[in-house]
């Protein structure tokens, strides 16, 4: 019996749904899903206040100026929870597109999410603009719906390449550098690779690597890793981590009385439970983010003020570039004066904005990366006072970088 | 039709079968007899595959057993029952029959309504095993290891927990399935059972023969004698 | 009522008579869902993209209860299967060929990997041979994300997207589910149920009558990998993107679990039902109960252990 | 040298792991009940001993004196009030025993307790800052202090256990009652009574375990399911029932990751516990005479 009231009440709900599906256009739909519980929740939290803070903005605003209507049409903004479960949040956007109508989608964080979630937008024509998803991959497939506001994982390690190659040309560093290399078996981590060995193989005369190793992730023993990377007579430390392994990786580097010349571990090392965990053991730790809120640019910084009032403590790149990813949708509506998606989609394909608050200050999709924005990443280092020092790119730069680390005095 | 050379199984130190040597012949019922801790059921679980001996040989109809897993022994054509009754609680008693007729060797030709004829359990072909008594318990395992089309039945203390008259009707029935021409080698406690039902009693004592030879005879010769009362005063 | 293979405990008039009524509800429902996405049209995608997934579902948890319910060995590890059948999919698609011939190579492939680790494993009974699959599960999942030449690592394998229709998945997951469904129901009533039913009850006493326990069971393994393995392929194509930490994850083998807990353990109907409620219960946690959903799992979970560890089926038998 | 530090690292790796499977182990020794719930009771204490140092500064050590009490009556009150009813419950299937049901019902209060972490501590990712918690002892090869001293008391344990199974009342009756509970029950010991504490023993176990894992590692709501598989491994590989095999087992386990990390790569320092697990379970039969046939 009630197997059957149930599937007649499930197929009823999908009907009931999937009539709802066009709506007038006297207001501008915007639709993300967000991990906003499961492992990603912290991040998806972060996201969702960036994209309200920037929808609330455009509306104190009068909203956005679309030609076809004649006026200013408010941006409404629906954000449904996907667990950070890929199955989830490809049905949830699919729910988004279908049954709640909206205009074009913003999209969820993960790579891992985004990659699985971005086949939507392409199938259903809509566009698609993620500041949460950096995996190359998801920009290899042709799509032409998908707009990526994060700089390829591999653009950062090509980053940290060329800013360590300024700092040899300083003189601050030998050349060749030798490079120890540890990443994490993730998407993140095998782009990070595979960036850094392109660059490695590109410039023999600046840099070698001594050694080349994967770790999983959540690992609870760092021990072999250090042990192979004192045995590897490095001058370059680098190692692309999430935020426990960081911990534990850098712990064990301490203790066994490890030194480089410079040490990163990707993008973590900046984190204030970081410094009060590990304390003056994060000193020059150098760390690679997409946006972060030292960043000097004026938008920027009126972006922190105006964020950090309401929802606290920034800590990662998320907010900045969620913020972003409903500015450059606005932009593209703006530009193509019409809610038409195929016009959208070309307003951000031939878009070129300056003033955004990512670093570089420009937002682009160019053809050739398969619209994934080509931007550097902006690199930071821990100074021993607790502050943060923008040492790369140079337009951004907030001060010079301790190169090399300086030994500490004793190791317990 | 089944002898054991020289079989010996050891448990660590402890030698449960030492050396036993045996033939069984067709059309014939055995009982196994011997106190506790004789090495009985070790010496009926190496005939049926399901402990391997230490030592010594196992030939079935001149085919060579040793080492065969429980279920090839079964195909070769040895039938057996549990000393604690262990049917498929959740099968009916049909289903018992069928499975074992499709297993155990025939490809289901087994003619399940004259086994369930013979062992008195028509009646409850269709009940799950779990609503049966214990004394149909014992005849379903009869009745199971017949259906696999065994030449030779081994019955692990069929009497056992029985009253007088189960016992009496237990007793029948291992006569009948002797007279559908299959062997019986049994084990058992239950003495006069024994003695009236029996030609040949084999005595087992600390995992060795101690006495071979009609049932009367040998329950009345000194050795056994000494090992039973040894055991139990 | 005994659904338990050929045998019959039953009256077989009233029995036969059962069975056609399920048959014909069967085809009913299968009807129905065949025509839902071309009665609704273009509209209906949220819900043939749903429906995939329930269907999936449906048909996993199914083949998975001929191991866990009619052979009564719990597996953890039955993501390990639709992962297999994702990848195989994943790489041949890519390789050029079409999705429909990729389909029975991810079922042998599934279904040899099965009988690889379950010819060893399927000797432990009980917990043992439940811990030894969240070993093998896991271990199969670290073992492609560090496979990166074939499985792409942890960043996994995007397949080309064409301009194929959704119906494609959801007609392969719809026949997927009735073949899982009348897979259930001819595994029960052949020879080979009744003997996994024997061993589920008692090894010894099984291996006492001639079957071969070892290999029954590595069959039942091999059967249900294989249709989790078609799973894990049509769910490669409704994604279009395979990634270790998704189709090998742990929790997919609790789903199937879950599912079947829920619907009754060792039936035709109660699994497939169970995967319905749970696809619902997805639902309707992700939209109302966003912060709770693992918690009230693991509530459902222990409340069907202390009340009614048989779940939904022996509810409604009693209901009845 | 190297295969000196190696064995060196991994024994005192081992020491860690040890800890986190002792509770593991010794609920499923006398009960045979896998705990699926184990690694919720290591993630909770990891929290406690998180809270009573962020609030009053009180060293996990110290914490342990109030954590470990508090899970012994939790495991009892868990075990009388659920576990215990699910045990003499019906099985999946009539006829079978509840070893499954009580299995799942466990893994079903893992999930809940996973849950409750992250509407309580969100899904962030805490650490204890301890003083000594950079600090190394140097033994020819510096070595973090942290490490030692979980080293030390895992040890420690394995004596004390050792001394209090062979040299009390209570111990004595867990023994017996792991050996046969019906025979226990005869010679007039209270088998539920000597379940419960045998079960508050072991969440006490694993709390403490967790305690001392929180001075090594990040915490968050998913700290115990890597725990978790490790220890079925070491449980596995130490042949199920002393603690001294779990020592072995753990040390064992250290050693075999280590050397995977060292001589093949970092990455397969998981892979390592998987495979021996399923190898020694499917390898040993012999020695695991109770695996192979209920």
């Amino acid at each position: 019996m009630s197997r059957r009231s149930h599937l007649a009440a499930v197929a009823l709900a999908c009907l009931a749904s999937a009539c709802g599906g066009a709506r007038p256009d006297d207001e501008i739909r915007l639709g993300a899903t967000l991990p906003l519980t499961g492992k990603e929740a912290r991040a998806g939290l972060m996201f969702k206040n960036g994209y309200t803070l920037a929808v609330e903005e455009l509306n104190a605003a009068g909203g956005v100026m679309v030609k076809a209507a004649g006026r200013k049409l408010p941006v409404r903004l629906e954000i449904l929870d996907d667990k950070s479960d890929s199955t989830t949040a490809v049905q949830l956007a699919e729910h988004l597109v279908t049954v709640s109508g909206v205009h074009a989608l913003l999209s969820t964080y993960e790579t891992k999410l985004v990659l699985a979630q971005s086949v939507v937008p392409e199938r259903q024509q809509i566009p698609y603009v993620t500041g949460g998803g950096a995996a190359s991959e998801i920009f290899k497939r042709d799509f032409r719906w998908v707009f990526g506001l994060l700089s390829s994982v591999e653009a950062m390690a090509g980053t940290f390449a060329d800013w360590l190659a300024a700092e040899q040309d300083g003189g601050r560093l030998p050349k060749p550098a030798r490079i120890a290399l540890a990443w994490e078996n993730t998407a993140h981590g095998q782009d990070f690779r595979n960036g850094l060995e392109e660059r490695v193989s590109r410039t023999p005369d600046r840099f070698t690597l001594v050694m080349n190793e994967s770790f999983e992730l959540n690992a609870k023993d760092f021990t072999p890793l250090m042990l192979k990377l004192k045995a590897s007579d490095a001058d370059v430390f680098l190692s692309d981590t999430h935020y426990p392994d960081f911990i534990l990786q850098h712990k064990t580097y301490l203790q066994m009385g490890l030194h480089h010349a410079v040490v990163s571990y990707g993008p973590r090392g900046a984190e204030r439970t970081a410094r009060e965990t590990l304390g003056a053991g994060v000193d020059h730790l150098v760390s690679g983010q997409w946006w972060t809120p030292e960043l000097p640019y004026p938008e920027s910084k009126a972006f922190v003020a105006k964020y950090v009032p309401k929802y606290g403590e920034i800590g990662g790149y998320y907010p900045g570039l969620a913020y972003e990813s409903v500015k450059t949708m606005a932009a593209a509506i703006e530009a193509a004066g019409t809610l038409d998606r195929e016009a959208i989609r070309g307003a951000l394909e031939s878009m070129d904005r300056t003033g955004a608050i990512i670093p570089g200050g420009r937002v682009y999709f160019p053809k050739k990366t398969g619209f994934q924005i080509d931007n550097p990443s902006v690199l930071v280092q821990n100074m021993p006072d607790g502050s943060l020092r923008i040492i790369y790119p140079p337009d951004a730069t907030t001060g010079a970088a301790v190169v090399p680390i300086p030994a500490r005095a004793t190791t317990h | 039709m089944l002898s054991v050379e020289n079989l010996t199984k050891r448990f660590g130190g402890l030698t449960a079968v030492n050396g036993v040597t045996a033939r069984f012949d067709a059309g014939t019922i055995t009982a196994i007899i011997g106190p506790n801790g004789a090495g009985k059921t070790t010496l009926f679980a190496m005939i049926a595959g399901a402990v391997q001996p230490t030592g010594g040989r196992i030939l079935f109809e001149g085919r060579e057993l040793t080492g065969q897993r429980a279920d090839a022994v079964c195909r070769a054509g040895i039938g057996r029952t549990f000393q604690v009754v262990r049917p498929f609680w959740n099968l009916s008693v049909l289903e018992h029959l069928r499975a074992a007729a499709l297993f155990g060797g025939r490809r289901g030709h087994a003619d399940t309504a004259g086994i369930l004829a013979l062992t008195g359990l028509e009646r409850r072909a269709d009940d799950p095993a779990r609503t049966l008594t214990l004394a149909d318990c014992r005849r379903l395992e009869i009745a199971r290891a017949l259906a696999t089309g065994a030449r030779l039945i081994l019955l692990d203390e069929t009497m056992a927990g029985l009253t007088a008259e189960e016992t009496q009707s237990a007793v029948e029935l291992v006569k009948r399935v002797r007279q559908s021409g299959r062997t019986v080698i049994l084990i058992e406690h239950v003495l006069p059972a024994v003695t009236g039902l029996a030609e040949r009693a084999l005595v087992l004592d600390r995992g060795a023969v101690i006495a071979d030879g009609p049932p009367r005879e040998v329950l009345a010769s000194p050795v056994v004698k000494k090992a039973y009362l040894g055991e139990e005063g | 009522m005994n659904r338990l293979a050929a045998g019959s405990t039953s009256d077989d008039r009233a029995r036969s008579s059962a069975g056609r009524r399920q048959v014909a509800i069967a085809l009913a429902v299968a009807g129905v869902l065949a025509a839902m996405p071309l009665v609704l049209g273009p509209g209906g995608s949220y819900f043939t993209r749903l429906a995939i997934i329930g269907l999936l579902y449906v048909a996993s948890a199914a083949a998975w209860d001929l191991v866990g319910g009619l052979t009564g060995q719990v597996s953890f590890g039955h993501a390990a299967f639709f992962g297999v059948g994702a990848y195989v999919t994943a790489i041949l698609v890519r390789g050029g060929i079409p999705l429909v011939l990729t389909l029975l190579p991810a079922a042998v492939a599934a279904a040899a990997y099965a009988a690889a680790w379950g010819w060893p494993c399927l000797r432990l009974r009980g917990p043992f041979f439940a811990i030894a699959t969240i070993g093998v599960g896991e271990a199969t999942r670290l073992a492609a994300l560090l496979w990166e030449p074939v499985t792409g690592g942890a960043t996994g394998l995007t397949l080309p997207i064409g301009r194929s229709s959704a119906l494609v998945p959801y007609y392969l997951a719809l026949g997927l589910a009735a073949a899982s469904i009348g897979i259930a129901v001819l595994v029960r009533r052949s020879r080979l149920g009744l003997g996994l039913a024997c061993v589920r009850e008692d090894v010894d006493a099984a291996e006492s009558i001639g079957i071969r326990s070892g290999w029954i069971q590595v069959q039942a393994l091999m059967i249900s990998a294989a249709i989790v393995g078609v799973a894990g392929s049509i769910y490669a194509r409704y994604l279009f993107y395979v990634e270790p930490g998704d189709v090998f994850a742990f929790n997919r083998s609790i789903g199937l679990i879950l599912m079947a807990i829920i619907g009754g353990v060792n039936s035709v109907w109660g699994p497939p039902t169970g995967a319905v409620l749970f696809l619902g219960l997805e639902q309707v946690l992700a939209a109302w109960f966003p912060a709770a959903h693992l918690g009230i799992y693991g509530l459902l979970l222990i409340a069907m252990m202390l009340f009614e560890p048989r779940g939904l089926r022996a509810i409604v038998s009693r209901a009845c | 040298m190297l295969f000196l530090q190696v064995l060196v690292f991994g024994i005192i790796l081992g020491g860690v792991y040890a800890v986190m499977a002792y509770g593991l182990g010794l609920i499923y020794g006398v009960m045979r009940i896998v705990n699926l719930a184990h690694g919720a009771v290591l993630m909770l204490a990891a929290y406690g001993a998180f809270e009573l140092h962020a609030r009053w500064s009180l060293d996990p050590l110290m914490s342990a004196v109030l954590i470990v009490p508090a899970a012994y009556w939790a495991g009892i009150l868990l075990f009388r009030h659920v576990v215990a009813r699910v045990a003499a419950g019906p099985a999946l299937e009539p006829g079978q025993t509840a070893a499954m049901p009580v299995m799942l019902l466990l893994f079903g209060i893992g999930l809940c307790a996973r849950n409750l972490a992250y509407l309580v501590w969100t899904g962030d990712d805490r650490t204890i800052a301890l003083s000594y918690g950079l600090s190394t002892i140097d033994i020819g090869i510096p070595v973090a202090t942290t490490r030692v001293i979980v080293f030390a008391i895992a040890l420690a344990t394995t004596a004390g256990l050792f001394v209090v199974f062979r040299h009390t009342h209570f111990g004595r009756s867990v023994r017996a009652v792991a050996r046969d509970p019906v025979a226990a029950e005869l010679s007039g010991i209270s088998v539920p009574r000597v379940s419960a504490r045998a079960f508050g023993a072991g969440t006490a176990l694993g709390a403490f375990g967790g305690v001392l894992l929180a001075t090594l590692y990040v915490i968050n709501p998913e700290f115990g399911g890597p725990f978790l598989l490790k220890s079925f491994c070491i449980i596995v590989l130490g042949g199920m029932e002393s603690m001294p095999g779990i020592l072995a087992g753990a040390m064992t386990l250290g050693v075999a990751e280590t050397a995977a990390g060292v001589y093949g790569g970092a990455a397969w320092q998981d892979l390592v516990s998987f495979v021996l697990l399923v190898l020694i379970l499917v390898a040993r039969p012999g020695g695991l005479p109770s695996l192979v046939r209920r």
